[in-house]
């Protein structure tokens, strides 16, 4: 018997609220938004985690930037580092940005190890940063994380629009709580969300701006809170009471 | 010291188990611990035996087994089989795996063809083997 | 023992060129590339095949659009149909657009069973539209398309720089044949990826203009051949050889 | 009549083997059939057979056995176990997972959770089971 599964809700108990940002597709932005809402919601004097899960292709660390030297703490288990007043968690601690070849089995068995051993504080939220895909890290987290809602990100092209309705159906079709979808990277004139995910009954939480100050801001939290795209993200969770 | 987590996912793994079973005591339980992950024993056993078990009344009385199990390792690439003695791991590169052992992929190669496509046949990490208890109708494994 | 895998070389002996199009990251545009790379090689009077491997989030049929009723034909295995003079294979004519919830063993073993069934004509180039990550198909290709070079997609931001080249460093220690890399979706004064990737040694091809009119000729090959992007690419064929 | 080419991967992983075990012979191989592949028996004996074993001069004397697994199917989620007698699917359904058994999870649940997180335990597909033949010196299994 695998003893790690049996501590992973013992682990999350203390922690408020848990909200899963995917959207099945890659390049939606589901890092960008899951690492603004981090600090949104810190910013509101909530205190947050995150949970960088793309064990392919971390990004949170590249959007926020951690500090040299920043490593999680020994202590009856790992206790994530603060880092820019977000309790961060990510595989990149340990991989120290090398490719990590994983197979299906191997994501799985990182996954509910870094689960089963990572003591959060008394979070109000964690955020987590889901990977692309319908495979082992969202079924894993369908399954074992069991208090989290899904915050679904989506581009208004219809690329990305095929592939998040293959999500949806499948959040659906499994019960699992769906908070709304944010279209991001939006233009002008581009079509809206609407036609295509009207049929799920999931609400549409609002637009995200293309922001081509976005990239300057990478690395740079402070700046990061200061562009169109977060503003815009503030009011979704305003409007939306995420908070 | 990340140990302390792990014994803590033991007790419960092992009480969920008596539970199903309808145990009134476990009388023992056996762990596998795998020498990828490299736990250290004593703090492992320290935290179990001493402090944890204690604090559970189904396991107070429980005999705690520990088993090592050699790592070995099969490349998907050329079928080669190597032990974790054939890898060449500086200190902090084991640390990590340590933590996560899949982060052996990351830093091991397959000996004969530097494959990081390979499986970890045996010792990954830890394992409850088995667990004997008591309940109220007799005795039960 | 698992006999299909001992075919598979057989199956892709008489394709001339198997072009792998990764990039580690999604969204970078790999189905778009792979796509139009497929229709511009076709132009060009070459036989070109296009195999969809991202199973979870499957875009190619979307980018070209495929006839209702196109369907592989059974006959000593499967023969893809012709769609818009390319021969096309992807998972969807079997999930029906569906969502595909695969753990990482379900995606090595379809990706198996379709090149151990599927008959390729006799083509000049196969077109392979991978997935994002490092998982099953990423080292499954490497496994098994021993002819396959890759040619790596990234976009301009540092998000995608950086799992690019988690994706660079991994096929360079295996030894994988790349061909360059594009960079997708550039944009006046975006920085330059030479910065990042000049440590690779690996040809950079050149860019690919951000173009806005690209989401209005999905699913219409003959006006995605007259997107600036299609140009640009055209243009980046010709000068690096592909063809 | 897609079994053609599953029976052309037999004969090539057959002489595979074979070459690597130095046979001059094979007298006889035996083929598994997952039921969840639905693979039609006589199609493909047929083509392996008279046809293809026929033309491979290591196999020209072959028996060819062939032996039905039984499809069964244990959630993840819920730990139920279930057999292919209990998946209720279209006759387009199960001809989509005849070609690729893995879209058994587009359109399979589990019986008792309804979750698509299963695995395939037995009967998935095509597997070379076993062979003998004989090399110059002397019989080999
Ligand atoms: N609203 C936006 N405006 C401009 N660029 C954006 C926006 N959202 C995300 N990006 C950029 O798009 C790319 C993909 O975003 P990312 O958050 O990494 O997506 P994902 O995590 O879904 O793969 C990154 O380069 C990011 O900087
Ligand atoms: N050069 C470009 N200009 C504008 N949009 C692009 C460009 N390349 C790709 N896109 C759009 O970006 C999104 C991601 O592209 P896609 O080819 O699906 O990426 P991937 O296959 O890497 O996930 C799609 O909506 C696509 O239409
Ligand atoms: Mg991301
Ligand atoms: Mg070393
Ligand atoms: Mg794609
Ligand atoms: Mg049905
Ligand atoms: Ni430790
Ligand atoms: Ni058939
Ligand atoms: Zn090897
Ligand atoms: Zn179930």
């Amino acid at each position: 018997m695998d003893p790690r599964p049996e501590i992973i809700a013992r682990r999350l108990a203390k922690i408020k609220t848990i909200i899963a940002v995917a959207g099945g597709k890659g390049g939606v932005g589901k890092s960008t938004v899951a690492t603004i809402l981090a600090l949104i919601l810190r910013e509101q004097f909530h205190r947050v985690g995150l949970l960088d899960l793309d064990f392919y292709g971390p990004s949170a660390h590249v959007i926020l930037w951690i500090p040299g030297g920043a490593q999680p703490r020994e202590e009856k288990g790992i206790i994530p580092p603060e880092v820019h007043g977000l309790q961060f968690m990510s595989l990149v601690y340990y991989s120290g940005g090398r490719p990590s070849p994983l197979r299906g089995p191997d994501v799985s068995n990182a996954f509910i190890e870094l689960l089963a051993i990572t003591r959060w504080d008394d979070l109000d939220f964690l955020i987590v940063d889901m990977p692309p895909g319908l495979g082992d890290t969202t079924l894993d987290a369908i399954r074992w994380l069991t208090k989290a809602r899904f915050l679904v990100v989506s581009t208004p092209s219809r690329v990305s629009l095929e592939t998040v309705k293959k999500l949806l159906a499948l959040l659906t079709e499994l019960g699992a709580p769906i908070i709304g979808i944010i279209e991001n990277m939006r233009r002008d004139g581009d079509p809206l969300s609407q036609d295509h995910l009207g049929a799920f009954k999931v609400p549409l939480l609002g637009g995200l701006p293309f922001d081509p100050e976005l990239e300057r801001s990478l690395g740079n939290p402070g700046q990061l809170m200061g562009t169109a795209l977060a503003q815009a993200l503030n009011r979704i969770v305003l409007e939306a009471k995420i908070e | 010291m990340h140990e302390w987590a792990l014994a803590e996912a033991v007790v419960a793994a092992a009480v969920k188990a008596a539970k199903r079973e309808h145990l009134d005591t476990i009388t023992a339980i056996h762990v596998k611990l795998g020498e990828l992950q490299q736990i250290e024993h004593e703090i492992l056993e320290f935290a179990l035996k001493e402090i944890l078990a204690q604090e559970e009344p189904l396991l107070r009385s429980a005999r705690i087994e520990f088993q090592l199990e050699k790592a070995s390792f099969k490349c998907r690439n050329c079928q080669k089989e190597w032990t974790f003695d054939d890898a060449d791991l500086s200190p902090e590169e084991a640390e990590s795996i340590h933590f996560i052992p899949e982060i052996a992929h990351v830093y091991m190669r397959c000996i004969a063809c530097s494959s990081p496509d390979f499986e970890v046949i045996h010792g990954r990490g830890i394992w409850l083997v088995s667990l004997q208890g008591v309940r109220s109708d007799g005795p039960k494994t």
